[in-house]
């Protein structure tokens, strides 16, 4: 019986080489289903056969937590980076003035209600004093993952996005980007739920387990997590 | 490559137009009729799907269905049941979703017979269902395909009902559909393209042949 | 038998009929527009009357009083459609084998309408005579017990229609049930007509 | 509460319908005629956005138009033209979307006419375009009005594309059925339930006027 | 004046024709089946003849050696279809001002047809004589170079027919065209066709 993995968007490039390590650790083949938090959250709260949900947030989990949707409290595995980036050799050194500038006309950013990333974007925009004057420039992904695509495919000049997109060996796409500096918006502490789908299941209970492992720890490190 | 997800578009479009031929075309046939309110509302119901937003459709079938609440709870419990995230339910969303596609254009074309055709059948003491099936059907045989191709197509191409009610299970729900959306958001790019390109040519194949056969219909020297 | 006493409202016409037919052939006759095939429509329940009674053997089909409407089907009519209304979809063999299962009568019909040559094409494929030939021959197929037909012979040329009338008339008398037909050339069935009805 | 998604919606129905009319109706006419190997490749062109699911056209134009590349570039910078992000590429992607949602049940509905029709117009002088608007067009009336309501409300359902290619920008390209996905992704299910509703009544209204429209053709007294 | 020199293989039927028409009535007759429809369609352009000539005054209409093939619309001739061919979307006045723009005309024709009561009505709502008159009158609204005819009588009652058949002559007299009817009722037009040609 394989188990079923909620992921949240950003960890998408991680996940892809986890999995063979989950298989080998543990011995239990997992099926990841990947989208913004706060989706997951939705489709877990109307019934969706999950067994364990990586968000990219504390407060979707801790809510499933207090409305019975998890076994045990939720966990911290990891804390995101969010980064400005583009295919355009842009200098990011000033990146408010840039993105004030005409020349940029979209900027693609998570959806701020369920994507955590996204959330992220707008506290840093918000702080910096421009994202009412930008307004006009949003393009909203649904996850972080469209986010990633916008930028990918040049629909956009520059977007924000998570760390582990520029981390992951599989993309071959050169591109440019500047870490936004950690003081300008909530850490993004990423938090973990084993769910009620996942009761009695031993396999699940052990995959849930290997998530906090050194090693798991390792490869979020190499996609440019902060794990303590 | 993981072929799973064209074989599940596949059955789904399927599956959907099989019983939408079995439902719809009675329905599409009453409702040729004399008017009457009676009908007129039903046609309106049967309607409402076409202009029901597919992610609308899908949020009131998620509230109807969900195993947590009200109805779906009941279902769940009774009949162990679940149609949210399963194909059943799935099965169910299109069949809602793509009703009017079967029913809509099969009725305007009863409505273009003559109604001497049926009349002359009726003298003949054949019932209703006979004229129907060996008169009315075979004459609007066109529109017909045209309708289940619409249906099944219209099935394939569904994405916002799946992404609500469907919840991506690899194997259960996650359709071609779904699967292209994912491969390009996971940059796999390839993947999208094999996805994509099978489903055109699967399909391509079908429509074409279709329109060869509708085409190659019986014809005389002088038509 | 078949005794008609029934009012209609045709537009700005008022039809009224009170008659009863008897076995044999009966020539219905009557301007264009006077209300002929309405009649033969209502007498085969494929329009109703606004009000009387239609009576076939004594056993009410149409009664507006308790109000009885027998369908169509259970009247068992061999009805010839003024526009023929063939099925596209059929060839002519197939449109007598839609109405009846008797091998032998369906040859001897299309031997009687000399479409014998013609059976595997569709209406569209036919002269417009024999497209009323095969009309006539449908209309048989199911062996009537009553006969209506609206104007059968129109589009057959003398030759046809004599050979033809000829032989429907052998047809008639072994079915002795009653016939209507509506035609404005009288003389096609000249001598060969028991009764004779003029509308309006 | 914001009516801009509504109002967008129904905007982007309006436009591509009218389009398509313009576009498809002549199409469906040219592909009813007698049949030749040209008509059959075009016919099955035109069937393609059928069998693509919307997550594949929405990535096919996404990677056509993007402003960054290729053709995407060249609009920009001749034209000054950006089709990903923009009303103009929502109808520009609908109109191709809902193409054979036109013209399918049109062109049947144009096979089912008897040929008489239009050869009794020819030899009154009539031209093709004159045929095809007097004689043709209203005896297809009924399969005309279906097919533009089919393809309006076809284009209200269109979300999978617009996920892709619209970047929910309020006011420009969020339109009900994202707001919608939006507000139930979020929990609000009060929106989504304004929404849906609002949808619901205006369409519903609509078609039920085409419908009474379409019944209520003047019939006669022994019809 | 038109000559016709034509071959056409129809399923097994081999028809073929060599004639000239003049000015004035031709009464076309021939068994059902025979070809008359499609040699009427050749004519007016609506079927192809396999080869040959088919010539309006000098003109050539069809040409096989030299593909001259001249689209119906240009022919100007005044069809009636043995089935109508109504516009089932338009009224009977409708019909008649798709055909013409002169109203007087129009007026005089459903006068002629004695339809001047139906002006409003769909083909549906019509009698089948009222049809076939409508047809006729169709055609004429045109005012036509050449009428073709293929059996317009077939549906009306004597009195209709001889009324309408004479008043209909004043209307060939002032056109002064070649007209071909098609009738297996020669008895109708006697005594005013001026040739007669019968097929097979
Ligand atoms: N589309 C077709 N396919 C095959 N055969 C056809 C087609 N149309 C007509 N025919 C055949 O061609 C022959 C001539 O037909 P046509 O309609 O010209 O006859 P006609 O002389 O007008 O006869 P009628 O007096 O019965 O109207 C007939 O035998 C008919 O069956
Ligand atoms: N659906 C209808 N709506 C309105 N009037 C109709 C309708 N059908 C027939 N009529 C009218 O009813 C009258 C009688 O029609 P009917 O067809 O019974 O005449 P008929 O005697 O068969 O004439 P014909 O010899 O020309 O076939 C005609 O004046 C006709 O115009
Ligand atoms: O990874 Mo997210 O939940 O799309 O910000
Ligand atoms: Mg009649
Ligand atoms: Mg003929």
């Amino acid at each position: 019986q394989t188990l079923r993995v909620a992921i949240a968007a950003n960890l998408e490039p991680v996940m892809k080489v986890m999995k063979a390590d989950i298989k080998k650790q543990t011995g239990a083949d997992i099926e990841v289903i990947s989208g913004s938090s706060g989706n997951l959250a939705t489709q877990i709260r109307n019934g969706a056969p999950f067994d364990i949900f990586l968000s990219a947030d504390t407060g979707f989990p801790q809510l499933l937590q207090q409305d019975g949707f998890g076994i045990q409290p939720a966990e911290i595995y990891a804390q995101g980076v969010l980064i400005i980036c583009s295919k355009q050799s842009l200098n990011f050194s000033n990146w408010p003035a840039l993105l004030q500038q005409n020349n940029i006309e979209k900027i693609a950013i998570g959806n701020p209600k369920i994507a955590p990333y996204g959330r992220a974007a707008m506290e840093a925009l918000t702080k910096t004093g421009i994202y009412n004057k930008l307004s006009s420039k949003f393009v909203t992904g649904e996850s972080i993952s469209q986010v990633n695509t916008y930028i990918l495919q040049g629909a956009v000049p520059v977007g924000f996005t998570t760390l582990s997109l520029v981390k992951d060996p599989a993309n071959k796409t050169k591109l440019y980007y500047k870490e936004i500096d950690p003081k300008l918006y909530a850490p993004i502490e990423q938090s973990m739920l084993l769910l009620k789908n996942a009761r009695g299941n031993a396999a699940a209970a052990k995959v849930y387990a290997w998530f906090k492992s050194e090693q798991a720890k390792r490869i979020l490190k190499q996609f440019g997590y902060h794990v303590n | 490559m993981d072929l799973s997800p064209l074989i599940l578009s596949l059955k789904l479009g399927a599956v959907t137009t099989l019983i939408l031929l079995v439902i719809g075309l009675p329905l599409a046939w009453g409702l040729s009729g004399r008017r009457s309110l009676f009908k007129l509302i039903i046609e309106a119901i049967v309607t409402m799907p076409l202009v029901l937003p597919p992610s609308v459709l899908g949020f009131y079938l998620l509230v109807a269905f969900s195993p947590e609440q009200g109805f779906g709870k009941w279902l769940h419990k009774v009949f162990d049941l679940q149609l949210v995230f399963s194909f059943k339910g799935l099965v169910l969303a299109s069949a809602i979703y793509s009703l009017p596609f079967m029913v809509s254009p099969v009725k305007s074309a009863f409505q273009q017979l003559p109604v001497s055709l049926a009349q002359a059948s009726y003298t003949l003491g054949k019932t209703r269902w006979q004229t129907f099936w060996h008169v009315l059907l075979p004459n609007i045989k066109p529109t017909l395909i045209t309708a289940a191709v619409l249906t099944f197509a219209h099935t394939l191409g569904e994405f916002g009902v799946v992404l609500m009610i469907g919840g991506n299970i690899p194997g259960v729900t996650r359709v071609a559909s779904i699967a292209v959306y994912n491969s390009v958001e996971q940059m796999e790019y390839a993947t999208a393209n094999v996805y994509s390109f099978c489903l055109l040519a699967i399909t391509f194949i079908m429509v074409l042949g279709v329109f060869i056969y509708n085409k190659y219909q019986v014809k005389g020297p002088l038509d | 038998m078949i005794r008609v006493d029934i009012k209609k409202q045709i537009g700005r016409l008022e039809f009224s009929l009170n008659k009863t037919f008897g076995d044999g052939i009966t020539l219905i006759s009557g301007p264009s527009g006077a209300g002929k095939t309405t009649l033969l429509k209502m007498i085969a329940g494929l329009i109703k009357p606004d009000e009387g009674i239609i009576a076939f053997n004594n056993l009410p089909w149409f009664d507006s009083r308790v109000r009885i409407n027998v369908q169509p089907q259970y009247r068992k009519i061999g009805f010839v459609f003024q526009d023929y209304a063939l099925f596209p979809n059929m060839s002519v063999r197939q449109h007598l084998e839609y109405a009846t299962t008797d091998i032998a009568w369906i040859e001897r019909l299309l031997k009687l309408g000399r479409l014998e040559n013609f059976a595997t094409q569709r209406p569209h494929q036919l002269s417009g005579g024999q497209q009323q030939r095969l009309a006539i021959l449908r209309a048989l197929a199911i062996k009537p017990q009553l006969i209506l037909m609206d104007e059968p012979f129109s589009a057959l040329d003398q030759k046809t229609k004599t050979t033809l009338i000829a032989e429907l008339q052998i047809i008639f008398k072994e079915l002795k049930v009653p016939i209507l037909i509506v035609s404005h050339n009288p003389q096609d069935i000249a001598g060969i007509y028991d009764d004779e009805m003029a509308i309006e």
